[in-house]
């Protein structure tokens, strides 16, 4: 077991892969001998080699094309998309390419890759470098999403991923790369598509994602102060997505709260709690809230970004209104 | 050709063996007779959808599939028809996808537009512009990288040129120095727009070779042996390990863009001067005056209608897909189900 | 008042729109002399002349781009993507640059601008020629969302678009273009933002777009052979959404049904079913069904493609299963 | 320079008159002293988020800035700020826009990578590599259209060559031969990595105009002679409806890609050489060598270092932005009102 931050997290899980599976690759912007913008990638270079984790010229579409291109002939590769509002310069080789060929060929194509990616706010960094876009992947058919909130997550993973027969779009929250947390000894392998109850009450159900988790567990504290007990669920993938263990929980507790960075609109949120209103109406006690990002583009100004981003005083107030 | 003759004349290549002559005939003559045969079966209402023929342009897939290895990859446009049988793919599956049928190459479910066949190095008919030159890259990478001397071969449109893809794998391909050949069937026409119009330099693929490092090649793409001597110096060339090529064909679709577009927005006269080039018939001609016996140039065409006609009663003998495909194949489970 | 095509109408509306402004100017893909590939604006580039109706290269940046710089600096362009899937080739100037750009200069930006595209499947073109992506744009802070179901709202809503201050996205639905209609005489400007309840009753409201509206009356129609009178909304628009009448509606019907033609996972109908079960929860009589396609790219053969698009089976299925 | 002198020597075009040149000089001094003031502020916790410093490079800025007419347009990159006062946008706003203030330039809603002042022309500074290149093209168009003589200046990076949006607007560009003056700022160094390392051609500008039917500009970016030369003739033949131009300027940044950044990656005497090269000290010994007054230099330096004193009071009095602005300008009515 070891104390390791949720940025050194990823390459010592890119490292478990590569030194386990010679097929695995990475490639990406400035990854290699400068290890990373985030500094997440540090040492794979000279560890594996220039063959293996490649610098690229900034060029997106050619970065996933040549990913996709690899996967299909026998490599695993890993590409990095620095920062995830950069997913609009190449949406097409992930939406209409990556995610469809298996479908179109059928079957005949495997796409074994992962394209890993910063997301998120928190760095005032303005409008273009801070988006949540796992929404965007959700909405793909194709494409498997997923988003750790610990460092142990992120080893797991992404392990899962690397191993997954399918395209993983791997999202790392770049608030949480600050973040520390434990990670177990030896390979680390999870699962995709299980969400974590990562705390147990019987009031409500928050459902939160990456930065949300932690900051939806302070709200926990919050509430538990004045006796309410929530329970609180790490989602963790959002495709495969784990139903089963929401509806558990709605049918005990009676009451959904989401908790998303993304901006208001049609995000996994709004699936999530579409799928229960659907499914499991009659398990509720009060109104489906959905805590977001309002939607606008994300401000720069640190008290302004501050204001925008779903904070513990608004997943409190999110949990009271389902309540009232 | 006007375009031709502007740019400096290289010397003729040898020509090939006639053994290799043959095979480049039949190849265009397959394809002729199958695309003829999709055409008819599109006014019939038997083709659904769309299909994009390649027809006038069989030179360039013929010179290529010839000149390829079985190991070797391809990767091709929505006008792909030709570029799949030259890789060997049966007529009867690319005939039974157009048509939606069961028996279809990927069993409907892709369409006349991306027909693959993983088995033959057919890596796909992508329909998007410029897409598949970025993925073409990753196969020569993956090449590269697992140390087999296989190469990739990438067709695309003049029109593609245009567009952001296209730089991005021509520099990367280049700066990786990836065994892989790029080609440009220049026929002039986008959809419905010239070429010309829209670019700023009269050769669109040739004219930015420079731009990537590498030298312009500019060939008559309605000559076999003219497209078989390129590919076989350009395959040659990267599985040596001397990186890419850029090649750009110059050729001319008889017909229009797709489904029954009768391509009338051109020139009368551009028309006929590139009807009167046909592939086909001055190959043969080429070839009759070469010693070659008619009576085996007749064999191939008999044998390839027959194929075709026996492609056709195939298809139409095959029942629409199974409906379950379309929950089919989204993961590699097998399945379509994103919860659990 | 005269009877034409879907198609027609857009030629109709631009012309329109063209001959009032002169600052209106329209680019894109085969849109001039071919007259588009969808015929949808022939006769355009000789009533306006080259310098108004431009054909571009297969450019999609560049001609999203140029609309952008030239709204910034006195014109109002109208740009095409032929395809709606291939936003994926654009969606940085759609989504990090158009969408962002008033907001992050404080409104120092206006960009008054339409992007039209042939969106949805039906013609058996597979799956990189068919998708509904209404939903990736929706998602998207900044952006004014449309897409009518008949000629005249083609001609009254491209008019508002056109007019309107804000970045617009134009869905003209590809499978609709044949379908005809009547169009008053006169000048024709509608409403962004304003649902057309096109028919009333008590059972169930269904929400439906473009399409999906014609499927969703059908389905009416066969319910009212039993007795099931729903009422049908066809929301015309996403961003402004009317939720209003949809909220009103469901108030008086107790059940709601959303009927659209994307896949699955986090579209406009889970947008509007989580509002609903957020704001008017207590309304609700029944389960909020979501009809779609399935989480799947489209197949390209008829059979498949009929079976994967959302029918008039469907639909009523999915009444019913609200009102059980 | 090596890669100077590797091209074909220009030659040097005359010197500009004694007042542009005196205005030449204060635009560097003034860009310099602002950027140094804002990395004070970064080291000091007050400049948030990012910023990213254009020390080394204000030759290629202030070149064009003092060409430039108060009508024509600039675009230009997250590392934007000499552009921006270059276009004569005062200080104060400038840097209460970095430090996230009410007085910002956006009231603190762009930051430093978006710096826009649309009535000093200056429309904007662009965070995703490439994407302006197409926008500044619309400006260039509108002009066109609207028979304005006015002309867009767009800045951007060497790295930014290699992205497909570069490709798509320089052709647009030369086929519509539009009034727009691209203009690559070569640093050698993308973020982290050698240009060099991941480009097909050792000039990734000029080395690929010819693909745009251009011709090759090559410039030494860090002599504010040149850069206002190539700037006026530039400018000059895009007024006079001659199209686009794309000049490479051969610079370098002193510092590290962004923030804190060390730049420690660069080797040292790439460093040492470049910063022997500054333009600023270069500039000002030629100055004098040409018999200027060092008083009227000296006073020039002095009112740069009150004008950025004065402008670091302003924006450190200047409050937070009003919270209610996060719900403002998403539309046009003022709002980010998305349902009715
Ligand atoms: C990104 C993108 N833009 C536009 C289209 C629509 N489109 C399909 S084929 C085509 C013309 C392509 O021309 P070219 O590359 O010359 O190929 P050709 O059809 O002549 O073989 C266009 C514009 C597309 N499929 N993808
Ligand atoms: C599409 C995209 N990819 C990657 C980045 C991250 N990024 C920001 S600046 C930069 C380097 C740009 O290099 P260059 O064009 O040479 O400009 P310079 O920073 O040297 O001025 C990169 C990779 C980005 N902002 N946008
Ligand atoms: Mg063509
Ligand atoms: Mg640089």
């Amino acid at each position: 077991m070891a104390e390791m931050t949720y940025r050194d997290a990823v390459a010592y899980g890119i490292a478990q892969e590569m030194a386990r599976d010679p097929s695995v690759v990475f490639l990406g912007e400035d990854i290699g001998s400068a290890g990373g913008v985030f500094k997440a990638t540090v040492g794979l270079q000279e560890r594996f080699g220039k063959g293996r984790v490649v610098d690229t010229p900034i060029s997106e579409q050619a970065i996933l094309g040549a990913a996709m291109g690899a996967a299909m002939t026998g490599l695993r590769p890993i590409a990095e998309i620095m920062f995830s509002d950069f997913f609009a310069v190449c949406w097409d080789i992930v939406a209409n390419e990556i995610a469809k060929a298996r479908y179109m060929t059928n079957g005949q194509v495997a796409l074994p890759l992962v394209i890993r990616s910063g997301n998120g706010g928190g760095a005032r960094f303005g409008a273009q470098h801070s988006q949540s876009v796992e929404n965007w992947a959700m909405a793909i058919p194709g494409l498997k999403v997923v988003a750790p909130s610990t460092p142990s997550d992120v080893v797991g993973l992404l392990a899962a991923a690397v191993r997954d027969p399918d395209p993983v779009l791997f999202f790392e929250q770049k608030s949480l790369y600050a973040t520390k947390g434990d990670v177990p000894d030896g390979e680390l392998v999870d699962e995709l598509g299980k969400a974590a109850v990562v705390r147990h009450g019987p009031a409500a159900t928050v459902v939160a994602l990456a930065a949300m988790v932690p900051r939806a567990l302070a709200a926990a504290d919050e509430l538990a102060r004045e006796g309410i007990e929530v329970t609180v669920i790490d989602l963790r993938s959002l495709v495969p997505l784990d139903v089963t263990t929401v509806a558990t929980s709605v049918a005990a507790t009676g009451h959904l709260v989401t908790v998303e960075e993304n901006p208001r609109l049609c995000g996994w949120g709004a699936e999530v709690a579409s799928i229960v209103a659907e499914e499991n109406l009659f398990d509720l006690d009060g109104p489906i809230v959905r805590v977001t990002t309002p939607h606008v583009p994300l401000p720069a100004a640190d008290a302004l970004e501050d204001a925008a981003l779903p904070n513990v005083a608004r997943i409190v107030e999110g949990v009271r209104r389902s309540l009232a | 050709m006007t375009s031709l003759s502007e740019s400096p004349a290289a010397p003729a290549p040898p020509a090939p063996s006639a053994d290799v002559r043959l095979r480049l005939y039949r190849s265009m003559v397959e394809m002729r007779a199958f695309e003829k045969r999709a055409y008819d079966l599109f006014l019939q209402g038997l083709v659904k959808g769309t299909s994009h023929l390649g027809l006038g342009q069989e030179a360039v897939a013929a010179g290529f599939g010839v000149a390829l290895r079985p190991e070797d990859y391809t990767f091709c446009t929505y006008r792909g028809h030709n570029h799949t049988l030259a890789r060997g793919v049966p007529m009867a599956p690319v005939m039974a996808e157009l048509m939606g049928r069961q028996l279809g190459l990927m069993a409907g479910k892709g369409g006349s537009m991306h027909l693959t066949s993983i088995p033959h190095r057919m890596m796909g008919s992508y329909a998007i512009v410029g897409a598949h030159l970025t993925i073409a890259n990753g196969a020569a990478w993956s090449s590269k990288l697992r140390g087999a001397p296989e190469v990739t071969v990438c067709f695309f449109g003049d029109g593609t040129t245009n567009i952001g893809a296209f730089h991005e794998a021509l520099n990367l391909a280049a700066v990786w120095q990836l065994p892989i050949v790029f080609v440009c069937e220049n026929n002039r026409w986008m959809e419905y727009t010239p070429i010309s119009s829209v670019t700023a330099v009269a050769h669109p693929a040739a004219g930015r070779a420079p731009a990537y490092g590498l030298d312009p090649i500019l060939i008559d793409g309605n000559d076999a042996d003219a497209t078989f001597a390129a590919a076989a110096s350009a395959l040659e060339r990267a599985r040596a390990g001397g990186g890419p090529s850029l090649i750009e064909a110059e050729t001319y679709r008889h017909g229009g863009h797709s489904r029954a577009d009768p391509g009338k927005y051109r020139p009368d006269d551009e028309v006929a001067a590139w009807l009167a080039r046909d592939p086909i018939p001055t190959y043969r001609a080429r070839l009759v005056a070469a010693g070659v016996d008619e009576g085996a140039l007749v064999r191939v065409e008999e044998a390839a209608q027959e194929a075709v006609d026996e492609a056709t009663e195939q298809a139409m003998a095959s029942p629409p897909p199974d409906l379950a495909l379309v929950h089919r194949d989204v993961f590699s489970d097998g399945g379509a189900t994103w919860r659990r």
